[in-house]
């Protein structure tokens, strides 16, 4: 190190997850852009401000690669201390290469069911749980006047890691709210043809979903619902439905559907609304996601400064049981095992637009009429 | 005379391989997990090539057997299912078990007999290619709903806490290279090598001549899986986590076979040559231009398949000596 | 009109003609008769382009052959029955054969050339529907020549046609072979029954390992003695 | 389970028969490539996907409907196609090893969908017209528009290719040097050629298929492997080589598709399709439609 | 004709491919040390009685016995191992093997896996065929003629009581043959053993064979000494077209 702090990220720049890392990488660089503009990070020892430097790898969106990439990263490029890459396999493998090489890894984007049992020392999470974040329908639901509450909720998730997860989730918070689901069944990622599940949705009558899926499955499954004349007052969905092109490849048929996030430029954290305006200038678009990448550089740039140097020990003493008051996903308060809860947020989409939900939005829930009356 | 000197060859190249950990500041460097993936690749490769270089039957789904490799280590070695943890009583005898290692091979090996068995007796060619291909695929479902024992979609993590130096990792995938290579060039040269080959060149007449063609081919995808197993295996020491995503990844598959061919099929050392050479280019490529990489790993593939098909130990040894 | 000078061929470093020259005239029927690798094959697969020449020069009706791919020769008029027959196994007869007229210039013709084929092999039309890779080896030689006459080829190259066949099938085949000769096709014949071969051959070369060992008209060569000791000595077992 | 009445049975009849015509016309091309070069093209897929953004790019830019813009994407995929073949496998269709063609093929997908990430962005891209998600009454049963449209595509598609190998001489020359290169040459049929048709049809049909995938379903330039699996499980069921078994393929696996979703469980589609294709290839691996032929 | 002489036995095969009736109810015996010969015009099931005795094909009725065992459809390379072995109309050697190697394949497993004889049982029998001196040329490097002879060497190797040829000089030379004749010759003479051989050469079958057995569109028509098959009516109709000098 010496006169910069150079930290590495691996970040899905191609593969299935390049979407995402693509945000993920705006974020980061956005962050590191603001720390030097405002002269760096202080550190007390060397008695100065030191500049950041951000190296990016490419993990190529597989598991194998995030290690060779931090590998990499810490062999070639020599970076101090790194950021994380993108969903939970990818930050699991990247966070036992990075405790190998004692150089601390600050993620979020992983599950804690994922990263915990690991009882990793130098890397830290904050993220929301699958637990709390699937409460969310139900304390949506609750708010409602009892004749709109849904009677014969449907779950629906894709086959993946996060979608088992997920679907474990929603059964426990359906028991604890009194729910039981009237129908319950996993697809295939990348299915093509819904027409028999929603011969069979049709046929158990539901009436509201919970979807764990994909942008492009969900979609599909969408439309596939519309031109079977299937629709249900209540939709929400996770993961496939906050992006931007969601909406852009349903159009209006979007609206009245309810989508989850990590954050929302609506947050009255100092800081969220202009980051938001910056990513809409940029794109064109909004986002759910770039505020928790952003904070992840944040809570690492005032770890870093608290503990006076990269050194992964000293890091891990800045974050562990500690709390941080000023990110623009708000508050974090991490406990003694590194793990930090965020809320989950929900939203609605309304002509193009996420109108905050829950928590504490301002935007009062509209269900969704039969395809025909709209 | 040349088949002697590239005995000599490859010898010396193992030995500075061996010695490469010695070197100062060896350790610090990224040299050893570059090394330690082309080892894992090598091995795969080795194994393809047995069963298709050697053996003549193309099979499209090493990869199953990687993952269950991977799987039966990580499984045995999270410990929660047959007899406790053994790792959290024994840390240190645990930790590289070769026991628990020959044992993933060979759960591999028993999955490929199994599924050999019907799948050699009724297909040739490109419908034995396809067959193991919708193998691999049925496997991968199989792990994703397995439940608690597979750890469904998400797969099982193993206890990462000794991981301290990738020096075991090293020595295991070096030790792997050599160890299938010899091994593999020594049953070519025995009674089994001389049926692989009959098998390969022409069915029938091996089986008018004796040979139980069925036996030699199943056990040649049998000793092929048990190779991918061992990879597997030594994958699951090194990344800890086991998601069927990630070891059912089509890669394992593609990857190796790419550089069998690249190298030389039905060669021993053209998978070792291949493996390097391939990830070599891959990841300098990666350095260079993270952002385009792709494009010219997929050129490099094209251009290699145009101007070396027979594969770099064909090109620059004599047929005769690149045979054994 | 076809002319062949000073002909090599090697396969990578293993020479298998070593300047060869021989001649076929317009109208005639020439025969090569030689020991097994003489080289008769690669001699014919050299002249249908289907390996390149070392060195040499083949012409055709004084055009040059040498650097043109085997479909461009095929359609320059020269039709040739390789060794081991060539079929298209999965397909049927019928279709064997209208792809013997593949070439535009037969295409016009097809429906006259297949009625002599039949005529000529009434066994095929039998099997009109039949796939060809379900004939006996015998029945498949018959339809690699019919196949080879749809192109109504200015040069018909034969290639050990009467292989496999049973005697009475290769008398019936050396007769086809005379009739289409009287119909004014040349041919170029390569042959082990050479006895056979020298009787119907205006003119034949005697290829020994690579090299022309003798040549001469068919009646002359059967009367050699150094012919008649090497190679239709009447077995004496 | 209770049997599920008529009407359902119907409706998850033709809703899958829909679903599996996209299967089918991805493996009629497969089905024709392999059939003349012995070539596992595992760049079908990600072919189709590059069809569905340049169908969505005439839609954008220059409001070409998709449907339409199958006159485009027809020609531009034959000419795209005999190209891809003389530069890129005209080569290596003469070597023996069909390893080297397979790696080209993988060489390729590994290309096509880098490009399309580096050129369209790795996120999902979708057409939406004013038919998009809109649903027809079909034998007295709601089904999708679009795939109605795309199960046209298929058959029309299909029907062309078998026309035009049964009837037509070129056609035959194709299935012939198929078989046996050296032969067909000796015909005067360039094998390069009809090698060169079979790839500009197979990539043709990649083009069709990729306006039937753009007006149904978003899609990202990873998408297409999946097709290109689905399509060999159509085209074993289907007998490779067999230009309509391999239509009747996909259409059946997407049956067994619907009819796993709904019966067993969506989780297990994938396996149940795979298993199928297992028991077909050992034992009847001629595919569902052809009658046994052996040799010795 | 049954007795304990005979090594091979046909009882009634018959084989139908589809419609298609191949072979009809064929009865057929070789003697131990018996050279027959079988001839019969192109397309009479010569080859396809072949690919039933060696298990290529299970015939759809009736039964092969080997040395009194039922041997009908066992694994081919049971068969061999039970002592029948065979060379194929269209030749074929392993490719990639030099002629040493071909010939060790069928004496390491046609015997049943004796190893430690198998070298010299190779060498002999590349010896018998003269080939010794061509013994590590790769075989794809060849002639027709030396890959026919190899293919004989390849058999004899694996010890067999019979031997089953096919068609073996087609497409050799008067001078080919003539070794060829002195091969087969002293395979029986000098191995003892008994040889089936389908050929088209009837000259050299009527000058070689002590029995000669015709089959025409899949029926036997004639089984007899030479002498006796070269005057029979039915045999010179149906395929020698004239009587053979
Ligand atoms: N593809 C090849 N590669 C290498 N050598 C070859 C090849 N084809 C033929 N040869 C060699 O070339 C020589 C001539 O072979 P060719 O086939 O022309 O002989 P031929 O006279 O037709 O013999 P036959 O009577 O057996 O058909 C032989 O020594 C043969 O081994
Ligand atoms: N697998 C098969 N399917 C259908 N018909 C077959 C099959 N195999 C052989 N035949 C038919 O059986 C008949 C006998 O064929 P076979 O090859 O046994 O004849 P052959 O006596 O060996 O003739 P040749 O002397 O020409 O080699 C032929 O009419 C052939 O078309
Ligand atoms: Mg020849
Ligand atoms: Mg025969």
């Amino acid at each position: 190190a010496g006169d910069e702090i150079v930290i590495g990220a691996p970040v899905s720049l191609t593969g299935p997850f390049a979407g995402d890392g693509k945000e993920q990488e705006w974020a980061y660089k956005q962050a590191v852009a603001d720390i030097n503009k405002a002269g760096g990070i202080m550190i007390k020892e060397a008695g100065k401000k030191l500049p950041v430097r951000l190296v990016i790898a490419d993990d190529e969106s597989t598991e194998a690669k995030v290690a060779s990439a931090i590998e990499n990263l810490v062999k070639v490029q020599k970076v101090d201390i790194l950021l994380s890459t993108h969903s939970g396999p990818l930050n699991v493998a990247g966070a036992i290469v990075a405790e190998k090489y004692k150089k601390f890894y600050m993620i979020t984007a992983a599950f804690p069911f994922e990263w915990q049992p690991l009882k990793m020392k130098y890397s830290a999470l904050f993220f929301f749980h699958p637990g709390p974040g699937a409460e969310v329908p139900f304390e949506i639901w609750q708010k409602l006047p009892e004749n709109e509450r849904p009677k014969r909720p449907a779950l629906v998730t894709e086959d993946s890691p996060d979608g088992k997860g997920f679907g474990g989730a929603f059964e426990a918070a359906a028991k604890k709210y009194g729910y039981t689901f009237a129908f319950n069944d996993p697809w295939a990622t990348g299915s093509t043809d819904y027409s028999a599940m929603i011969t069979k949705l049709k046929a158990a009558d539901a009436d509201a979903m919970l979807v764990f899926g994909s942008p492009a499955d969900t979609v599909t499954l969408i439309r596939q619902m519309k031109e079977l004349g299937f629709s249900v007052p209540y939709f929400h969905g996770w993961k496939g439905t906050w992006t931007g092109e969601f909406h852009d490849a349903l159009g209006k048929d979007s609206d009245y559907v309810l989508t989850d996030g990590f954050w929302s430029a609506s947050y009255p954290y100092n800081g969220a609304k202009e980051l938001g305006e910056r990513y809409e200038a940029e794109y064109k678009k909004d986002s759910v996601t770039v505020g928790a990448f952003y904070a992840n550089a944040q809570v690492l740039f005032q770890a870093i400064e608290r503990a006076g140097s990269t050194d992964a020990a000293a890091v891990h003493d800045a974050i562990f049981n500690q709390e941080f008051k000023d990110t623009v996903v708000g508050p974090l308060k991490f406990d003694e095992t590194g793990f930090a809860l965020i809320p989950s947020v929900a939203t609605q989409w309304w002509e193009g637009k996420h109108q905050l939900l829950f928590p504490n939005g301002t935007w009062t829930y509209k269900p969704a009429p039969a395809w025909d009356k709209r | 005379m040349a088949n002697v000197s590239w005995k000599w060859a490859a010898a010396l190249l193992t030995i500075i391989l061996a010695l490469v950990p010695f070197w100062p500041g060896a350790i610090d460097s990224y040299l050893l997990s570059f090394l330690f993936f082309v080892f894992i690749y090598a091995v795969m490769a080795q194994g393809w090539n047995l069963v298709a270089g050697f053996g003549g039957q193309i099979s499209l789904g090493s990869h199953a057997f990687f993952g269950l490799g991977a799987y039966t280590t990580a499984i045995l070695w999270s410990g929660n299912y047959l007899w406790g943890s053994l790792y959290e009583t024994f840390p240190r005898i645990y930790y590289f078990d070769p026991v628990t290692m020959v044992l993933s091979g060979l759960v591999a090996a028993l999955a490929a007999a199994l599924i050999g068995l019907p799948l050699l007796s009724k297909l040739r060619g490109d419908y034995f290619a396809l067959g193991t291909l919708g193998f691999g695929e049925i496997v991968k479902v199989i792990f994703v709903n397995g439940g608690d024992f597979t750890g469904g979609a998400f797969g099982v993590i193993a206890p990462s806490s000794t991981f301290e130096t990738l020096m075991p990792h090293y020595w295991t995938g070096l030790g792997l290279t050599v160890g299938t290579a010899v091994a593999i060039g020594w049953l070519m040269r025995s009674r089994y090598g001389l049926a692989l080959i009959a098998v390969r060149d022409d069915e029938m007449a091996a089986s008018a001549n004796g040979i139980n063609t069925l036996k030699v081919k199943v056990a040649a995808f049998a000793g092929s899986a048990f190779i991918a197993g061992l990879a597997g295996s030594l994958y699951s020491y090194y990344i800890f986590h086991v998601g069927p995503d990630s070891v059912f990844n089509l890669d394992w598959m593609l990857l190796p076979l790419m550089m069998t061919v690249v190298g030389g099929t039905g060669t021993i050392l053209g998978p070792v040559l291949g493996a390097f050479i391939m990830y070599a280019v891959f990841d300098v490529a990666r350095i260079i231009v993270p952002d385009y990489h792709p494009i010219i790993s997929g050129l490099t593939i094209i251009l290699a398949m145009l101007f070396l098909p027979k594969g770099l130990v064909r090109k620059i040894l004599p047929m005769s000596v690149a045979r054994n | 009109m076809l002319e062949v000078t000073d002909l090599e061929v090697a396969y990578g470093d293993v020479r298998a003609l070593w300047g060869v020259s021989i001649h076929v005239d317009a109208g005639s029927v020439v025969a090569i008769v030689g020991a097994n690798g003489a080289g008769k094959t690669t001699l014919l697969k050299a002249i249908s382009g289907l390996v390149p020449a070392k060195r040499g020069e083949i012409k055709l009706s004084g055009t040059s052959l040498l650097g043109r791919l085997p479909e461009d020769i095929a359609r320059l008029g020269i039709a040739h029955v390789p060794e081991g027959r060539g079929l298209f196994r999965q397909m049927t007869v019928l279709e064997n054969l209208e792809l013997g007229a593949f070439q535009p210039k037969a295409r016009a013709n097809m429906k006259r050339a297949l009625e002599k084929a039949y005529d000529l092999f009434p066994r095929l039309k039998e099997r009109t529907g039949q796939k060809a890779g379900s004939l006996s080896g015998g029945e498949q030689q018959m339809l690699a020549i019919a196949r080879a006459t749809m192109s109504e080829p200015s040069l018909l190259i034969l290639d050990e046609p009467s292989i496999g066949l049973s005697p009475l099938v290769v008398q019936q085949m050396f007769q086809l072979i005379e009739a289409l000769h009287k119909q004014g096709v040349t041919i170029l014949l390569v042959e082990q029954n050479i006895h056979q071969a020298l009787k119907i051959a205006d003119y034949a070369f005697v290829l020994k390992t690579g090299e022309l060992a003798m040549q001469g008209t068919g009646a002359e060569l059967i009367a050699d003695p150094e012919v008649q000791k090497a190679y239709m000595g009447v077995l004496e077992l | 389970m209770t049997l599920p009445s008529p009407e359902i049975l119907l409706q998850l009849s033709i809703n899958g028969a829909l679903g599996g015509a996209m299967y089918g016309v991805a493996a009629v091309g497969l089905s024709l490539i392999f059939g003349t070069m012995r070539l596992i093209f595992l760049a079908q897929g990600a072919m189709i996907i590059l069809a569905a953004y340049l169908v969505r790019a005439l839609f954008q830019h220059l409001g070409i409907d998709p449907f339409l813009s199958l006159l485009i994407m027809v020609p531009v995929g034959l000419v795209a196609g005999w190209l891809i073949y003389q530069g890129l496998f005209r080569k290596a269709a003469a070597e023996e090893d069909r390893n080297i063609s397979l790696l080209i093929a993988v060489g390729v997908m590994f290309l096509v969908q880098n490009l399309m990430t580096v050129i369209w962005g790795g996120n999902t891209a979708a057409v939406v017209t004013t038919y998009t998600a809109s649903g027809i009454e079909l034998l007295g049963v709601r089904a999708s528009f679009t795939r109605s449209m795309g199960f046209l595509i298929a058959l029309a598609g299909t029907a062309l290719v078998v026309l035009f190998l049964r009837k037509t001489l070129v056609g035959k020359a194709v299935r012939a040097a198929s078989e046996d290169m050296t032969a067909a040459t000796l015909m005067g049929i360039s094998p390069h050629k009809v090698n060169a048709i079979a790839f500009a049809i197979g990539i043709a049909l990649a083009g069709a298929a990729g306006v039937a995938v753009a007006t149904t379903f978003p899609f990202n330039p990873f998408a297409g492997f999946i097709f290109s699996l689905k399509a060999l499980v159509a085209l074993a069921l289907g007998g490779i080589g067999n230009v309509t078994g391999a239509l009747a393929g996909g259409i059946i696996l997407g049956l067994i598709e619907a009819y796993t979703q709904f019966f067993i469980s969506g989780g297990w589609t994938n396996a149940i399709a795979y298993g199928v294709f297992l028991a077909v290839l050992m034992f009847k691996p001629e595919g569902l439609f052809s009658r046994p032929y052996k040799k010795a | 004709m049954q007795s304990d002489e005979t090594v091979l036995s046909l009882e009634a095969v018959t084989k139908r491919f589809g419609g298609l009736v191949v072979l009809d109810g064929i009865d057929m015996v070789v003697g131990r040390g018996e050279l027959v010969g079988l001839i019969g015009p192109n397309g009479a099931g010569k080859s396809t009685l072949f690919n039933v005795m060696t298990a290529i094909y299970a015939p759809t009725r009736g039964k092969v016995r080997f040395k009194g065992n039922d041997i009908t459809g066992a694994a081919p390379h049971l068969i061999c191992r039970h002592g029948i072995a065979r060379t194929f109309q269209l030749v074929r050697t392993f490719l990639t093997m030099t002629a040493f190697e071909n010939v060790m394949v069928g004496a390491v497993y046609g015997s049943g896996g004796r190893v430690r004889h198998a070298r010299e049982a190779a060498e002999t029998a590349l010896d018998l065929v003269g080939l010794g001196a061509k013994r590590d040329v790769t075989t794809a490097h060849m002639t027709l003629s030396d890959r026919r002879l190899l293919e004989i060497a390849r058999a004899v190797a694996s010890e067999p009581s019979l031997l089953l040829l096919d068609e073996p000089m087609a497409g050799l030379n008067p001078t080919e043959i003539r070794q060829m004749v002195e091969v087969i010759r002293r395979t029986r003479s000098e191995k003892g053993i008994s040889i089936l051989w389908v050929e088209h050469k009837v000259d050299a079958i009527m000058k070689v064979c002590s029995r000669v057995v015709v089959l025409d569109h899949g029926v036997k028509i004639a089984d007899g000494t030479p002498a006796e098959i070269v005057a029979n009516r039915k045999v010179i109709e149906a395929y020698l077209g004239e009587p053979v000098a």
